[in-house]
């Protein structure tokens, strides 16, 4: 019963979608949708296990007073107000709406936190380059004169750089040269690739022969 | 914007670009809320967009409740005596219900069941779609803009660019080929696809570049802009 | 001379990364306090989005999805912003959705920077509709292939769909000229393309982040007519339009960052053949 | 190897009949009737939309002459449905004039909202600013479900195929055939990873990527974690695995313990090796990046599927001193970790990893049937090309996916 009934779960799923791909008539054309609408009221239900996780990993860390313990403790209140906000104040299915209070949360606290943590992006992008593109080995120098290239080709000073040369030889268009085909040949050789272990990962799980996700016993 | 919001989203963005300097303590203030807020975010989320659309309303829950007009499977099925496929989300329900019962000790093993239904949904489908769209798709894509030959452009640019493609992902599929030693005319090839990952590599890496800057800039507009008002 | 050189070098080569963060703030920071205007050259994918849209006939119905959050507006609402006005010149009839549930208020302040810049206004039902956000990602679109007004039976504001005239004649995608996608992610143009023009035909193309452009790119030509990517896009389809906006502007301090990661990258790799040269005693 | 060359050639063959068998659309043809100044579409097709659920019939028509680039003087097109040929027609659609599709000439529009088994006709009203002129069908339509979409028989044939092959190559496997696998960089670095971190008595980060279970990723991602739990079993490290998605965290546990218990050392787990930070892309970076600094784990992975975090992520660590190794097949991240990461299983490598790790005979099989899939797609590329050139037919086509069903 354990690992049984599970591994039928899976490989009826499974194979049924596959199926579904092929068949138009219903009930296939529509179970994809069915399919798609029952995992995500899986996982709404199973965010209250995250939800309790991450109360109860901040909770023990207020009750032991651990090291940066208050910390923890403003974790589990911004949850809750966000929370109570969200269900009781702000209009039910309509939370979302300009005006209500959860919307005011989303646009002066959420927002800036993500637009800001996002932005911290164009710091490291900075710090990596300037970190990891250093010629010492072939790959390396490949890797750093096409990000040089592009680089260069996406600014107008690349242009201004190489405007006493032929056209096609401005850096906008060897940019945009490398971008259009030997960056879309590597791109498709790594989605085709991609495409071939999806296929057989898929597979082993249909078949139940990749089953670590059902654990042990 | 109101003036009290954009003063405490300027606060709580001072706070993560100070952990650029280093962790310290105004950083860790806006961690804690961040997290909290955006746990908070997707539980109230996930209730109204997943949870009452996708099951409550399909078996009538939210009507039995008075919160919305729309029959569901309760009311088809007790009300006008039908049956209604919406009754299907039960099962829904059911295994959404098996993954809550993992809180308690013994239950852990029932939520395999909706862990299952879930790997079979993902496998079924990335099984077709993925093998449809970057294989079926790709390969299309790098052979149908050859000029045939006799046709004018034959020996031009296109046709030159074309085969660098083709060789490009050719060889670059070679490196992925894992059960045989990439030595020999393997070998070779694996290592031209080797360059033509890595010129993938530094140019998108190079082309996003551009986007990260842009995302810093939209924040210091925030800050000088909307907050300090220092420019128009 | 020689053993403080290398010191230097060697220093450089292991730069506490603050500077580099320094330095990057400074580059971007102070261009926003300056007037200048740089000359932006036009780039083919671009080119061939605003020759697809120009070639529409006035009083065009053009579907504009947009699937982004705040997150990415810096390189998309300027696009949102300029796409709009164009819309309102020449009189398309502009059918909004988000995939992304923020999607449908971006549109919104995208429409009111608009209208202001052309000091006329959508008509509400009749040349704009806002149909707002619909969870289900691809789905959205292959219910869209069959129905537009039962996928989306309200608009932004609860009011059925079909009670609008510009929804008037609008079954699914046959009915629509255009489709314009801005995207910062999944679900956005792969999907589109892999969903709506791959099945239904449609004319698509598409504002992205300059994150996103690269992925897109194998699909330009038959697929996607056309792709504005990142902040750079967007100033040039702000250039062909003849409708300079915020995307023209913010690309100086792009340019001056941009610039200075470039020189970084040089200096680094002068520190590293500098100090490598003289650990080996040759010159590489 | 002669094997595989004549399944290839198999292959392709199939293929190329599958394109062949495309049915054209079979229908029926139109009287048109003129009653104003503008001409009528000359001929109006409607037929069953093929590949579909039913409900739907295509109605296809040659542009009217008068349809010319100027929507001044012609307003395009009215599509209308009754269930006998005198009427009364019902207007179920229009079409704006002017060029657009694929086919300039011809026009389509969809109807699903037809009944299957009724018979129905069409019209199609012309229209100028001042009149229309109208087009009816001959002929009565139905349509009808259909229970395999024909369009997709080539994205079968791959389906059957590959599954062939896999199976294959697994029962071989199983039955003791050694199969080789080469070399991956970033998985010859796992064990000496894992013991460092013991050696440092630090602890080891793994992150199975920011998406849910619904990302094939994520699943792969999580098998390389039980590999790299049993590692840290047997060595006595210390392995957190903080996720961003409650149902990868219900997921992990069930792995860990599993990999725990393979390692003989059930008692050493515990839940809380295990646990969820935030649903959110940012709020989960902010997070982890929070703990490598004040933690300073000395090994972290990145395995599973990215966004934008990768970097946030990925740069952090760098900063740290801790040997990152990742793994993704998100294209666009993957420049991310190559700069930043020690090593990176690039795209189809982070799916060959848990066979390279486990080295067990059905992994390896089914590792082996995916390179057969490879060797095919190669193949197809290479021979198609030059089919294509020659111009003996359009190649690119049999591996066209346009125009799916439902």
């Amino acid at each position: 019963m354990k690992r049984e009934v599970p591994l039928i779960i899976c490989a009826t799923v499974g194979i049924v979608l596959i199926f579904q791909y092929f068949i138009p008539a219903e009930p296939f054309g529509t179970l994809n949708q069915v399919f798609s609408d029952w995992f995500q009221v899986i996982g709404a239900f199973a965010i209250w296990l995250g939800a309790l996780n991450l109360i109860k990993v901040s909770g023990n860390n207020v009750y032991k007073k651990r090291k940066d313990w208050p910390y923890s403790l403003l974790i589990i209140i911004s949850f809750f107000v966000m929370v109570i906000v969200g269900f009781f104040f702000s209009g039910g299915r309509r939370f979302q709406d300009q005006g209500t209070a959860f919307s005011a949360l989303y646009d002066y606290v959420y927002s800036p936190l993500t637009s800001m943590m996002f932005a911290l992006l164009a710091f490291y992008v900075g710090s990596a380059s300037y970190r990891a593109f250093r010629a010492r080995t072939k790959e390396a120098t490949v890797l750093l004169l096409a990000a040089f290239f592009v680089m260069l080709g996406r600014v107008p000073l690349g242009d201004t750089l190489t405007s006493w040369l032929p056209n096609w030889l401005h850096m906008s268009n060897i940019a945009n040269w490398i971008m259009n085909i030997p960056n879309t040949a590597g791109q498709r050789a790594i989605m085709i690739g991609i495409a071939l272990g999806t296929v057989s990962t898929s597979l082993r799980l249909i078949l139940g022969i990749e089953r670590s996700y059902l654990g042990g016993e | 914007m109101s003036t009290l919001g954009v003063w405490v989203g300027a606060i709580l963005t001072l706070g993560i670009l100070s952990f650029l300097y280093k962790d310290n303590p105004f950083y860790k203030v806006a961690e804690a809320i961040f997290l909290g807020i955006s746990a908070g975010y997707w539980f109230v989320s996930l209730f109204y967009q997943s949870l009452l659309p996708k099951l409550f309303d399909n078996l009538g829950l939210t009507k039995l409740f008075g919160a919305s007009n729309t029959d569901g499977a309760l009311q088809t099925l007790f009300v006008q005596g039908k049956f209604s496929g919406q009754l299907w989300y039960l099962v829904a329900g059911a295994l959404g219900v098996m993954m809550l019962i993992r809180l308690f000790p013994k239950g852990g093993w029932i939520s395999r069941w909706p862990l299952a239904f879930i790997v079979g949904t993902t496998s079924g489908l990335y099984f077709t779609r993925y093998l449809a769209s970057n294989a079926y798709a790709q390969i299309s894509a790098t052979l149908k803009d050859f000029v045939v030959a006799g046709h004018p452009g034959f020996l031009g640019w296109t046709n030159l660019n074309n085969l660098v493609v083709l060789v490009g992902v050719v060889s670059g599929l070679t490196y992925f080929y894992f059960s045989k030693e990439h030595k020999g005319t393997v070998g070779a090839t694996a290592k031209v696809g080797v360059y033509f990952l890595m010129v993938t590599f530094g140019a998108s890496f190079g082309y996003t570049v551009m986007s990260r800057m842009s995302l810093l800039i939209g924040r210091l507009d925030f800050l000088y802009r909307i907050w300090l008002g220092l420019i128009k | 001379m020689a053993i403080e050189n290398k010191g230097f070098w060697q220093k450089l080569m292991t730069i506490d990364r603050r500077i580099i963060f320094i330095f990057i703030f400074v580059a971007i920071s102070v261009p926003m306090f300056l007037k200048i205007e740089l000359k932006i050259p036009v780039s083919p994918e671009v080119e061939s989005l605003y020759q697809t849209i120009s070639k529409l006939p006035d009083g065009a119905k053009v579907l504009v999805s947009l699937d982004y959050d705040p997150g990415s507006e810096p390189e998309l609402q300027p696009m949102a912003e300029t796409f709009f006005t164009y819309c309102l010149q020449r009189k398309f009839k502009v059918i909004v959705i988000g995939l992304w549930p923020q999607g449908a208020i971006q549109a919104e302040h995208a429409r009111i920077v608009a209208e202001e810049k052309v000091g006329r206004k959508f008509e509400y039902g009749v040349d704009y509709i806002n149909l707002g956000y619909q969870a289900g990602n691809e789905m959205v679109i292959q219910g869209m292939g069959s129905s537009i007004p039962q996928t989306f039976s309200v608009d932004y504001f609860g009011t059925p769909t079909t009670s609008f005239p510009i929804m008037q004649g609008v079954t699914n995608f046959s009915n629509i000229d255009y489709v314009f996608n801005l995207s910062a992610g999944y679900p956005g143009t792969v999907e589109w393309v892999l969903f709506a023009v791959d099945r239904f035909n449609v004319i698509l193309g598409a504002g992205n982040t300059a994150v996103q452009a690269p992925q897109v790119y194998p699909y330009l030509g038959k697929q996607l007519k056309g792709i504005l990517g990142g902040m750079k896009g967007g100033a040039e389809f702000e250039i062909l339009t003849g409708l300079k906006g915020r995307a023209v502007k913010y690309m100086v301090g792009q340019t001056f960052a941009h610039t200075i990661i470039v020189l970084f990258i040089l200096i680094a790799n002068i520190a590293y053949f500098a100090t490598r040269g003289k650990e080996k005693g040759k010159t590489v | 190897m002669p094997k595989l060359f004549m399944l290839g050639l198999l292959m392709a063959l199939l293929l190329f009949i599958s394109a062949a068998a495309q049915p054209p659309p079979t229908g029926n043809l139109d009287t048109a009737q003129s009653a104003s100044g503008v001409a009528a579409p000359p001929k109006v097709t409607a037929f069953d939309t093929p590949n579909d659920a039913g409900g739907s019939i295509t109605i296809q028509w040659e542009r009217s002459p008068d349809d010319v680039f100027s929507p001044q003087d012609f307003a395009g097109y009215d599509i209308l449905k009754a269930t006998s040929p005198q009427g009364p027609f019902t207007k179920i659609g229009e079409v704006p004039g002017g060029s657009r599709g694929p086919d300039p000439l011809t026009r389509t529009y969809m109807d699903n909202g037809t009944k299957d088994g009724v018979l129905y006709y069409y019209a199609v009203d012309a229209k100028a600013f001042d009149g229309s002129s109208r087009t009816v069908t001959s002929a009565p339509t139905t349509s009808k479900e259909q229970w395999f979409n024909s369009s997709q028989l080539n994205l079968f044939i791959a389906v059957i195929f590959l599954t062939a092959a896999i199976l294959y190559y697994i029962s071989s496997a199983k039955a003791g055939k050694k199969l080789y696998i080469r070399k991956i960089a970033g998985l010859e670095a796992v064990d000496e990873a894992v013991g460092r971190a013991t050696e440092m008595g630090k602890k080891i980060f793994f992150i199975p990527g920011t998406q849910d279970m619904d990302n094939v990723q994520t699943i792969a991602g999580l098998t390389i974690l039980g590999r790299v739990a049993k590692l840290t079993a047997e060595y006595e490290a210390r392995i957190d695995v903080p996720v961003s998605r409650s149902l990868v965290m219900v997921t992990a546990r069930e792995v860990v313990k599993e990999a725990y218990l393979k390692a003989g050392r059930p008692e050493a787990y515990t839940d809380d090796m295990v646990y969820y930070l935030t649903d959110d892309q940012f709020g989960y970076a902010a997070g982890i990046e929070g703990m490598v600094v004040r933690q300073k784990p000395a090994t972290i992975f990145y395995q599973g599927a990215f966004y934008a975090e990768s970097l946030i992520l990925a740069e952090t660590g760098n900063s740290i001193g801790a040997i990152q190794i990742a793994g993704t097949a998100m294209p666009a991240q993957l420049p991310f970790f190559v700069a930043a990461c020690d090593y990176t299983l690039i795209g189809e490598e982070l799916f060959a990893a848990s066979a390279y790790l486990s080295h067990e005979p059905k992994q390896l099989g089914s590792l082996k049937g995916q390179d057969l899939g490879k060797l095919v797609f190669i193949l197809a590329l290479l021979i198609g090309v030059i089919i294509q050139v020659s111009g003996i037919f359009d190649f690119s086509s049999l591996f066209n996916v346009v125009g799916g069903g439902e």
